[in-house]
């Protein structure tokens, strides 16, 4: 009467790669749709292309985060370390986007504003949540015991997407305080197209880096189990 | 942010950031595919070398 | 009060720590007094005393007042913390800090502390270690009065000898398994070398 | 019944936390004198100009805190750490929380001792016009404490017990208590600077909110990590 097998320890159920060469078909098609349609702005010339990477990256940041956090409540709801797996692979492309998401910005700054950085609301809790994620992902390279660093890099996860919103909220007021305002202006249709393909096409990009990076680390685990169970004297039920 | 501030409609910033972009995208995908593969690789040697003891 | 054999690093102390709701097992259940170690923790907690080879005890603490921590963490405030003292012949250095005291003086400060809770099931991680003959004798004394009154003991060994007397039966781990004389008593829980049933009844384990 | 046992236990530990940082003497000074230092540091670099000083403190000041305490969080669990009294606390009967309870408050006095003695230095260094709100003053510091402990107890539970514990409770914490460090200082500020904008009352309520997420969310989380 043996238990059910832990999930964790069977090996994944490779994607099929035919998923990924669409995927990638897709993004090429949307990148080059963008930049090659879209007209110059009035105000900001051929800058106004750098919106089809940045702001699809900026979202599939947050998406990315959305996932850490609902994997990491998974995994303290239901202990199944599959969740853990996929937060922490989730983290990491997260971690990615974020980083390019402050890149593109300070890229776009540069000519519009005259300066690399400045304190935006969004630019600063971007990079407060660049840096949590770098955070969570030390955790986890830190701790070896796989319980252990499931549990502490899942409350980590939790408590520090709760802290997403808080930073926003406090930069925001800060700002407010010092009367510094941000001038959002309102998309034209003419462009709408083009950066919804690209979000898409980020969406699913990001699905697929996710994927991968977890059955990386789901066949990681059951490799570990394997030669654990072999140590101990051979596979059985 | 005045009109006419930026030279060239700033062709050369939105190319850099293209370039980051895709630079860092491939960097991840050789990372995911990489990674997978190994793992996978490294799997299978586990479940053959498991059962031979 | 049961022997667990094995040799080293075959889970003998994991097996341990697994019922004083330390670690979690990977799988399989295991009860103490029907309560389970994984969901029930605290109410596991009201009945073990776990003797660990760490002394547990602060070292800018005098013994007394290390004493007097455990009795309230224990939900004992009111135990009589001299009599324990007393009884494990530390009453000399009550006032003297942890920090000074040799390692068989830990050791029976930290009986003391068990001595002060008297658990229901006793889990004991080589209690012999660091003990002098006087110890051994003060440990064996405290497990016969604790099977006396209805308690169970499980004890990790290596060395049966300072057992002898108190010990009623051994079971030994191998390979992840369970080898004993009485295998009908203890169910093995699953293919995880840490997954075994051991049901623990109100006389000691069933 | 047994939530007084509960409140027992969180005496006993803050008694003991406290007992054995008192009794383990360089502890405190020497971390009151890094947070002295690190002000010393925070004037060179800002100073001599009086005015940029004065604007100054109150950054100074909730860094100084901040960096001196990050010490003391490590420094309370190493406490449990040695010699393995943590897997002690752990087998006691009672509440998860009240061991974080327990912690947290020890934490608390030892921290709000430390920012007596370093807000005082301050006060001198950096020519800082005491407002007659003063007791106000003092509550805002103590809602910033708040935020500052019971994080800093939440994530130095995990630290202290990893590897490369000096490196990654600052990497860890640092981030999360940006919006703690952003109203308190900018409350602190308004206040010092004679709250030109009236814009502490705005922050002190922020503040506050913060407190209490964090406070749900760490008293939450502590038994996830303390556990394992």
């Amino acid at each position: 009467m043996s238990p059910a097998p832990t999930p964790s320890f069977e090996p994944p159920r490779p994607l099929h790669a035919a998923f990924g060469w669409l995927v990638f078909g897709f993004f090429i098609f949307t990148q080059a749709y963008a930049v090659l349609t879209s007209p110059a702005d009035a105000m900001m010339g051929h800058l106004q292309k750098i919106m089809y990477v940045h702001v699809p990256s900026a979202w599939v940041e947050f998406a990315a985060v959305g996932v850490v956090l609902f994997g990491s409540l998974y995994f303290l709801w239901k202990e199944d370390e599959r969740a853990d797996l996929l937060a922490a692979s989730s983290a990491e492309v997260g971690a990615v986007f974020c980083g390019l998401t402050l890149v593109q910005g300070m890229i776009w700054g540069r000519p519009t504003w005259g300066v690399w950085w400045t304190w935006d609301a969004r630019l600063t809790s971007t990079l407060v949540l660049f840096l949590i994620l770098v955070g969570y992902l030390a955790l986890r390279s830190f701790v070896e015991d796989p319980h252990r660093r499931g549990q502490w890099s899942a409350v980590v996860g939790i408590i520090g997407a709760i802290n997403v919103p808080i930073v926003w909220m406090s930069v925001k007021w800060w700002r407010t305080m010092h009367q510094i305002q941000s001038n959002p202006r309102s998309l034209s249709p003419e462009y709408l197209r083009g950066l919804l393909l690209n979000l898409a096409a980020f969406t699913l990009l990001t699905a697929w880096f996710i994927w991968r990076r977890y059955e990386a680390a789901r066949y990681e685990r059951a490799a570990e189990h394997v030669s654990q169970a072999a140590a101990l004297g051979g596979i059985d039920g | 942010m005045a009109n006419g501030m930026i030279e060239n409609g700033g062709i050369a910033y939105v190319v850099a950031a293209y370039v980051i972009t895709w630079v860092v995208l491939g960097a991840l995908l050789a990372h995911a595919v990489g990674s997978a593969r190994r793992a996978r690789a490294e799997y299978d040697q586990a479940v053959k070398g498991g059962y031979r003891t | 009060m049961v022997g667990l054999l094995g040799h080293n690093g075959c889970g003998k102390s994991t097996f341990l720590r697994i019922v004083a709701t330390l670690l979690k097992a990977s799988a399989g259940d295991c009860f103490v007094y029907g309560a389970n170690v994984k969901s029930d923790g605290d109410v596991v907690r009201h009945h073990v005393g776990f003797f660990s080879h760490v002394p547990g005890l602060y070292d800018d603490l005098s013994a007394r007042e290390n004493l007097a921590f455990a009795a309230t963490m224990l939900g004992f405030p009111e135990a009589d913390i001299d009599a324990a003292l007393e009884r494990v012949g530390l009453t000399h250095v009550a006032h003297e800090r942890v920090r000074g005291f040799s390692a068989g003086m830990q050791r029976r400060l930290s009986l003391a502390r068990l001595i002060l809770q008297r658990p229901r099931l006793l889990l004991l991680d080589e209690p012999y270690n660091n003990l002098d003959v006087a110890g051994i004798a003060l440990m064996n004394g405290f497990i016969r009065e604790l099977n006396a009154a209805g308690g169970a003991a499980v004890v990790v060994l290596h060395d049966l000898v300072p057992a002898q007397g108190v010990l009623d039966r051994t079971v030994t781990i191998r390979d992840g398994r369970v080898h004993t004389p009485t295998a009908a008593d203890l169910r093995h829980g699953g293919d995880s070398p840490q997954a075994i049933t051991l049901p623990v009844g109100a006389a000691g384990i069933s | 019944m047994a939530f007084r046992d509960d409140v027992r236990r969180i005496r006993a530990i803050v008694w003991k936390d406290l007992t054995t940082e008192r009794r383990s003497k360089a502890g405190f000074s020497a971390v009151a004198a890094l947070g002295v230092t690190i002000l010393v540091l925070f004037g060179l670099a800002l100073g001599p100009d009086g005015k940029a000083l004065q604007s100054a403190a109150a950054g100074a000041l909730w860094l100084a805190i901040l960096f001196a305490s990050v010490l003391a969080f490590n420094r309370s669990y190493q406490v449990e750490l040695d010699g393995g009294a943590l897997e002690a606390l752990l087998l006691y009967p009672g509440s998860r929380w009240a061991i974080f309870a327990g912690k947290l408050i020890a934490n608390l006095l030892f921290v709000l001792a430390m920012l007596v003695i370093v807000v005082a230095v301050g006060i001198v260094l950096f020519a800082v016009r005491v407002p007659a709100e003063w007791a106000a003053l003092l509550g805002i510091m103590m809602l910033g404490v708040v935020g500052i402990v019971s994080l800093g107890t939440f994530y130095a539970a995990m630290s202290s017990r990893s590897r490369a514990r000096e490196v990654l409770l600052p990497l860890l914490l640092y981030p999360m208590l940006i919006p703690v460090l952003l109203a308190s200082m900018e409350a602190t500020k308004a206040f010092l600077l004679g709250d030109l904008l009236n814009a502490s009352g705005a922050w002190v309520q922020m503040l506050s909110l913060f407190d209490v997420i964090f406070l749900v969310a760490t008293f939450l989380g502590f038994e996830y990590v303390i556990e394992v």
